[in-house]
């Protein structure tokens, strides 16, 4: 299988593999509220119903509300080709770094807060702005902890961190790059908005941060921002999971091995999912102006990651 | 075990140490404060027995020893006594808000960071690397002592920071002679009791141990 | 950690689709092969109280509860009319309620259905003809099926879903 | 190139001329555009030939000003890149500014606009070309002086002259440190720049950190480096729009290129605290400029704040350029020059753009208060696509080229960590963080500055009323949002030219580092790659894809258009949506320390029961602390100073002329003393 192949290959995977991830992490919450819950395929289903409903779009929204879920679920997409889901080297090594996938994921926030400010709903822009603030001070954490990693890998690009991590797997024990993924792990609860930060499951518009935006969303338009938000959530769990313990992913592009890629990568999303389950389980959700102290304590975390990183050099 | 391993191995366990100090200023309950410490104890006496492993030295297991002992199981169980008899009082209003709090305690571990290098430069032992992250502790649980209000906090803050000093020698001359280290626990026996009274007068003078009600001593 | 121990000792306490032949057993069943024939089995349920004594919706509570748990069937209650495919009204509408009524039902994407649940949704109850009421749902809104009892159990709200579901106006 | 530099300065002097003679009506607009239009183009060409041949162009006029020495001009690779940028911004703003300025005809302002435009640009132009401290100083005080007069354009109104006043008084400091700069770096002789560069190396280290503190000031105030940057958030909303794009995108960058010209080409670097210190500056004015642009809903103020906080951003990099130069890693000190360059250049490019589009904003409605605007997409689609084109590409959003620049300034401070000081490394840790937190916030700003101008239901009629602009100003902003992605896609073209530039200011020898392998950008040491183009293309496709699947695939019902869902509320006014204010409060609230606002509630209850409300009011304010405790305190000082120099104006002729005589006695009593003739 030629190498450029396997971006096309890898963005199908994550489309296909998002939805479930979410429901899985859905039916594990359940289980754990001694619930039956929905089976875990049930995301597939709500997909296939909202493309298949009527649209209603608010009468003050403007183009940009039509226009903004393409380039939210676009932008997402774009990261799946650039992440090592499968293989290492990448299919566009050269394409993008670290940097550029986190950019990528601000460039969707962007424009879906524009579209919860569009209809000018008081929702919207409430979300809008929460989001904003959240994605904001989430930034340094991420930065200083792409920092830790790229230093000891000596390089930011995805398939060197992964690769190198792969040559001395002692390296993943190392105080600085446990730290490093305890940080981006709270980025991640943050970003993707789950407990707790925002919850997921909430109904209560004034405790909302994601929802709230995309309240005045129906039909196709919706499908494909919950598409987008379930595959940010597989991109994040897959750089933890890729890049702090690459084991499994394919070397070489023969058939068995991109197959136990595919294995081991759904193994690590299952296992980080029931991880995020198992925290949303425990903790209550926190109020919105003690979310910075949680972000300053990843913030901290990302900080030793580096001074350890110093230490060791 | 090799040298880098051990250097590794100092920096990690420093490392869960300082978390363990900074959880402090992050959680707000006396229980997780005190929580907090016992996690930092037990992990001060895993470092311990880890360089006892590595150099060989029977002193440095019994310090890990008296260490799980006294600071791991005995203190705790005093402090969560004290916390029973005046319930559970919150550091609910800092000097400091939590957030600053925190964002200060990273500057003051880079601060230490700064301050050590030479010391760590000039040092020949794989247990050196460690050493900043122990002078951060210092400097953070100072921070603690002087920015909480709790008197229960604050003797907690004391406890840390003699955590931090026996990181400090452990790493950095692999270990005192264990008849100076028993000297040690005894003044934080000592200390640790005495300061016990105090918070006890307190919070019979005041019915709160919110070292705020002393200024009303002054009229 | 005494949390999940709980959670381990107390075990799934939902009414088992397989076993025992009590009423809500056979209910699920149909339930959930209506639900999987019409919505793709994927219903998303926005509650409207309309002026209602909280009675009812204590049961629909009940629907989402461990022992019900209708989420198995695909059923969620979802934040916003935009995301909904079916409306369940609650109460006598008050003349404060009947526009925003309204306004919900405007706001729900097509195809949709609505499902009265209490007695006061089809007669106003004890509320009828007191100045506060404009009426029953149907005077408002065109409803699929109405839900009786006060309140009705959820056993019945089930049923009423499920009605509306095979009345297929979806 | 002498003939295209000729053309330069005629087609401005040109255009001025026209102004002044045309009088003050639709010609006289469209010939001072056209002159300005020329002599743009003339240097961007000008520009462009030195930067490809890479070969300096030098001209000597001992004839002008033959008193001070004549005047030399030369124009090396970086200051191409100046001219270059200058031009690029000017010729928009100029074809802009034809459409603008009809509000004024038949107005002398008109006339004064059109010669005075002319004037400022041709001087701007002049800077970076200018090859000897004369020369540099006087184009340097007429463009200063002319961008004065340029804001004071509107000068009935009463901010506008308090905004005239800060920037005189800023630049006019600013000079002052200047002069003395230059003269403690000249000793004597003509002062080409040449031969200032030698003498520069035997200046003893006392004389050349004082040198380049003064310099350090004075370009700092030009720039808008925190504390310094006072004038820009009163200036750019007083000047005219395109006058503000002009100052906030071209003319600030020349404190950049003057710190740049003396600290590293004049003085040849220096020591590492140079470095730091202009890095830790520039830390603090980008998180300063975005923290403070969050509080604005001044639309043409939030811009300028965020003048502020791009100055910073370019400064880090010239910083870190310094001072990796200082520790002799002339890799990284290249990168980081690039990085700083390249954005020097987008930043011109964008924020021009928006700043247009503010000027559109204004034009149309007559306001600036975001909080009264609202829903102008619809009265001026393009207007609003391409603001929305200037606040992605400043948020750093791929595709665009802040991105790029931003990606690039990011790269250069990852080295930092291998700098052999811990001190440089902790300095780098901290300024990354800042650095990334900047970032985030300023993607939050300007989800506000568009969101809350452009979206949802108009605020006020005004804003209902709203019309397009007119085709030349819009001519003008679509010129710039084409440069902004042509920067971005193109990168792999312009960046490895910036590092050749500047890799001979960092002591790089033979080659400079590689930058750019096909279509895409590398650092130094192959320490990352990232390919802009690659990434433009892999967007469009992946959206385009997407467009058309649910295009194929999803239901073909059509999309109804009903009211926006407000918990069926009765019937929604513009006051339910959140305004630019209610937009920022979490973060004014999250960084009220930085903010120390200040906030009064008075309630008055009614005369009969404290139970009932009659009305609450509820006041806040944010005045930076650099003013407070900086600036306030300077100026009654100066006030009560000059009070008591009004005492000796009592106005009798007899005081008056014993002043003259104790004068004259002073002066000849000194005489004596110095026993001079």
């Amino acid at each position: 299988m030629s190498p450029w192949l396997l971006g096309p290959v890898q963005a199908a995977l994550a489309l296909l593999l998002a939805p479930g991830l979410v429901g899985a992490i859905r039916w594990m919450k359940a289980r754990l509220q001694n619930r039956s819950g929905a089976p875990p395929w049930q995301p597939y289903l709500e997909l296939r119903k909202l493309f298949a409903k009527e649209v209603v779009v608010s009468n003050n929204a403007s183009w940009l509300f039509r226009a903004a879920p393409f380039i939210v679920f676009g932008s997402t997409v774009a990261v799946t080709l650039l992440v090592p889901l499968l293989a290492v080297p990448l299919p566009f090594e050269g394409a993008g770094d670290l940097l550029v996938v986190v950019y990528l994921l601000l460039l969707g926030t962007f424009f879906l807060a524009l579209a919860g400010l569009d209809p000018g709903s008081p929702f919207g822009g409430m979300g809008a702005s929460r989001e904003m603030t959240v994605a904001a001070l989430a930034e340094p954490t991420m930065a200083l902890a792409i920092f830790a990693l790229a230093w000891s890998a000596g390089s930011t690009n995805l398939g060197h961190i992964a690769a190198r991590m792969l040559a001395t797997p002692t390296e993943g024990l190392a105080p600085g790059h446990v730290l490093a993924f305890a940080a981006i792990f709270v980025v991640t609860l943050a970003e993707t908005g789950r407990l707790p930060v925002d919850n997921p499951a909430t109904h209560l518009e004034l405790t909302m941060i994601h929802e709230a935006m995309v309240l005045e969303y129906s039909g196709r338009y919706l499908a494909l921002i919950e598409w987008a938000a379930a595959l940010k959530l597989l991109v994040f769990f897959t750089l933890l999971g890729n890049l702090f313990a690459p084991w499994g992913i394919a070397a070489a592009l023969t058939p068995g091995a991109l197959l136990w890629a595919v294995l081991t990568l759904a193994l690590k999303l299952l296992a980080l999912g029931g991880v995020v389950a198992l925290v949303e389980t425990h903790i209550a959700k926190l109020r919105l102006f003690r979310v910075p102290e949680l972000l300053s304590a990843s913030f901290i975390l990302a900080l030793l990651a580096v001074t350890a990183s110093f230490l060791l050099r | 075990m090799s040298p880098e391993l051990v250097s590794q191995l100092s920096v990690g366990g420093s490392t869960l140490v300082l978390l363990a100090g900074l959880a402090m200023l992050w959680r707000r309950g006396v229980r997780a404060h005190i929580g907090a410490f016992t996690a930092q104890s037990v992990a001060l006496a895993a470092t311990t027995a880890m360089v006892g492993w590595f150099t060989g030295d029977w002193q440095l297991w019994a310090v890990a020893a008296l260490l799980l002992l006294i600071k791991g199981v005995g203190i705790p169980i005093l402090l969560e006594r004290m916390a029973r008899r005046f319930g559970t009082e919150r550091e609910l209003e800092p000097y400091v808000n939590t957030a600053t709090s925190l964002l200060v305690g990273g500057l003051l571990v880079l601060l230490a960071y700064l301050v050590t290098a030479r010391l760590v430069s000039v040092s020949q032992l794989p247990t050196r690397t460690g050493m900043p992250l122990a002078m951060g502790l210092v400097f953070v649980s100072l921070f603690v002592i002087i920015s909480r209000k709790k008197a229960l906090t604050q003797v907690l803050g004391f406890l840390m920071l003699e955590n931090a000093v026996a990181l400090l020698a452990v790493l950095g001359t692999h270990g005192i002679p264990i008849i100076v280290e028993i000297g040690v626990f005894l003044d934080v026996a000592l200390g640790f009791i005495v300061m016990q009274v105090f918070v006890y007068q307190i919070h019979e003078t005041f019915e709160s141990i919110d070292v705020e009600q002393l200024n009303r001593l002054r009229e | 950690m005494g949390l999940l121990s709980k959670i381990l000792r107390t075990g799934i306490v939902t009414e088992p689709l397989g076993t025992g032949d009590s009423e809500v057993v056979h209910l699920v069943r149909e339930v959930d092969a209506e639900a999987r024939r019409l919505f793709g089995r994927a219903l998303g349920i926005r509650e409207v109280d309309a002026g209602s004594c909280n009675g009812c919706e204590i049961e629909i509570t009940g629907l989402m509860s461990p022992v019900y748990d209708s989420e198995r069937f695909g059923f969620h209650f979802v934040a916003s009319p935009r995301h909904a495919d079916l409306l369940l009204v609650t109460g006598p509408v008050t003349r404060n309620m009947e526009v925003p009524l309204r306004k919900t039902y405007d706001a729900t994407p097509d195809p949709k259905l609505v499902v009265a649940v209490g007695d006061c949704a089809r007669t106003c109850g004890v509320f009828a003809g007191s100045y506060a009421v404009a009426g029953s749902v149907d005077s408002v809104i065109p409803v699929d099926v109405f839900v009786d009892g006060c309140p009705p159990e959820p056993t019945h709200i089930l049923r009423g879903i499920l009605t509306a579901l095979q009345s297929g106006r979806a | 190139m002498r003939a295209l530099f000729l053309l330069l300065i005629a087609g401005y002097a040109s255009g001025a001329a026209a102004a002044l003679a045309l009088g003050s009506g639709a010609l006289s607009r469209w010939a001072s555009a056209l002159g300005a239009i020329v002599g743009a183009s003339a240097g961007l060409a000008l520009a462009a030939g030195v930067c490809i041949r890479g070969a300096a162009f030098s001209l000597d006029a001992p004839g002008f000003f033959g008193p001070v020495g004549g005047m030399a001009f030369t124009l090396d690779p970086l200051g191409a890149v100046f001219l270059a940028l200058t031009s690029l911004v000017a010729a928009p703003s100029a074809l802009y500014g034809a459409g603008y300025a009809r509000l004024w005809e038949g107005r002398p302002a008109l006339r004064q606009v059109g010669f005075m435009l002319n004037v400022f640009l041709l001087t701007m132009s002049l800077v970076p070309l200018a090859g000897g401290t004369l020369t540099f100083l006087l184009v340097w005080e007429g463009m200063s002086l002319s961008s004065y007069f340029l804001v004071m354009t509107e000068s009935d109104e009463p901010e506008v002259v308090s905004a005239g006043q800060w920037y005189l008084a800023m630049t006019q400091i600013g000079l002052a440190c200047l002069l003395g700069s230059f003269l403690l770096l000249q000793s004597g002789g003509p002062g080409g720049f040449s031969a200032l560069r030698a003498a520069a190396l035997t200046l003893p280290p006392g004389t050349r950190d004082a040198v380049f503190a003064l310099a350090l000031i004075g370009f700092g105030s030009k720039a808008g480096l925190i504390p310094l940057h006072v004038w820009l958030p009163r200036a750019h909303p007083a000047a005219p729009s395109h006058v503000s794009a002009l100052m906030s995108g071209a003319m600030i960058k020349m404190g950049i290129y003057g710190l740049l010209r003396v600290s590293l080409d004049l003085l040849g670097g220096g020591p590492a605290w140079w470095g730091g210190l202009v890095l830790a500056l520039g830390a603090v004015s980008a998180l300063l400029g975005v923290l403070y642009a969050l509080m604005e809903h001044d639309l043409k103020s939030l811009l300028a704040y965020h003048s502020v906080e791009n100055i910073g951003l370019i400064t880090m990099g010239v910083g870190a350029g310094l001072l990796f130069g200082s520790l002799q890693m002339p890799a990284a000190a290249t990168l980081a020059l690039v990085a700083a360059l390249y954005h020097t250049i987008n930043h011109a490019v964008f924020k021009g753009l928006l700043f247009l589009g503010a000027g559109a904003v204004l034009h149309a409605t007559g306001m600036r208060d975001m909080n009264r605007l609202g829903g102008l997409i619809r009265g001026m689609p393009w207007t609003a696509a391409l603001f929305l084109v200037g606040s992605a590409a400043i948020s750093g959003l791929p595709p665009l080229n802040g991105f790029v620049s931003e990606w690039l300034l990011f790269q250069s401070l990852l080295p930092g960590i291998g700098a052999p000081s811990p001190l440089v490394a902790v300095l780098m840790v901290l300024s990354l963080g800042m650095l990334a937190l900047t970032a985030g916030l300023c993607a939050a700003c300007f989800v506000k500055a568009f969101g809350i101008t452009f979206l949802a239901i108009p605020r006020s009629p005004e804003a209902a009323a709203a019309h397009e602009a007119s085709w030349s100003m819009r001519a003008g902003m679509v010129v710039l949002a084409v440069a902004c992605l042509a920067l971005s896609i193109g990168a792999f073209e312009i960046v490895p030219r910036l590092s050749s530039f500047v890799a001979p200011l960092v002591g790089v020898a033979g080659p400079a580092p590689a930058f750019s392998v096909v279509l895409a950008l590398q650092t130094p040491g192959g320490f990352a790659r990232m390919s802009p183009s690659l990434v433009a293309a892999g967007l469009a496709l992946v959206v385009l894809t997407a467009w058309l699947a649910v295009k194929a695939f999803a239901s073909r019902r059509p999309v109804r258009v009903g009211e926006t869902w407000g918990c069926g509320r009765v019937v929604q006014t513009p006051r339910m949506e959140y305004t630019a204010t209610a937009f920022a409060e979490p973060l004014r609230r999250i960084f009220a320390a930085v903010y120390r606002p200040s906030e009064d509630v008075s309630v008055d209850f009614h005369p009969d029961s404290r139970y009932f409300v009659q009305s609450i009011s509820y006041h806040s304010a944010i005045v930076p602390w650099f003013e407070r405790y900086l600036y306030a305190p300077v100026i009654s000082r100066i006030r009560s100073w000059s009070e008591r120099v009004l005492a000796l104006q009592s106005g009798s002729a007899h005081a008056y002329l014993t002043y003259l005589v104790l004068a004259l006695v002073l002066l000849l009593g000194w005489l004596v003393v110095t026993g001079q003739p």
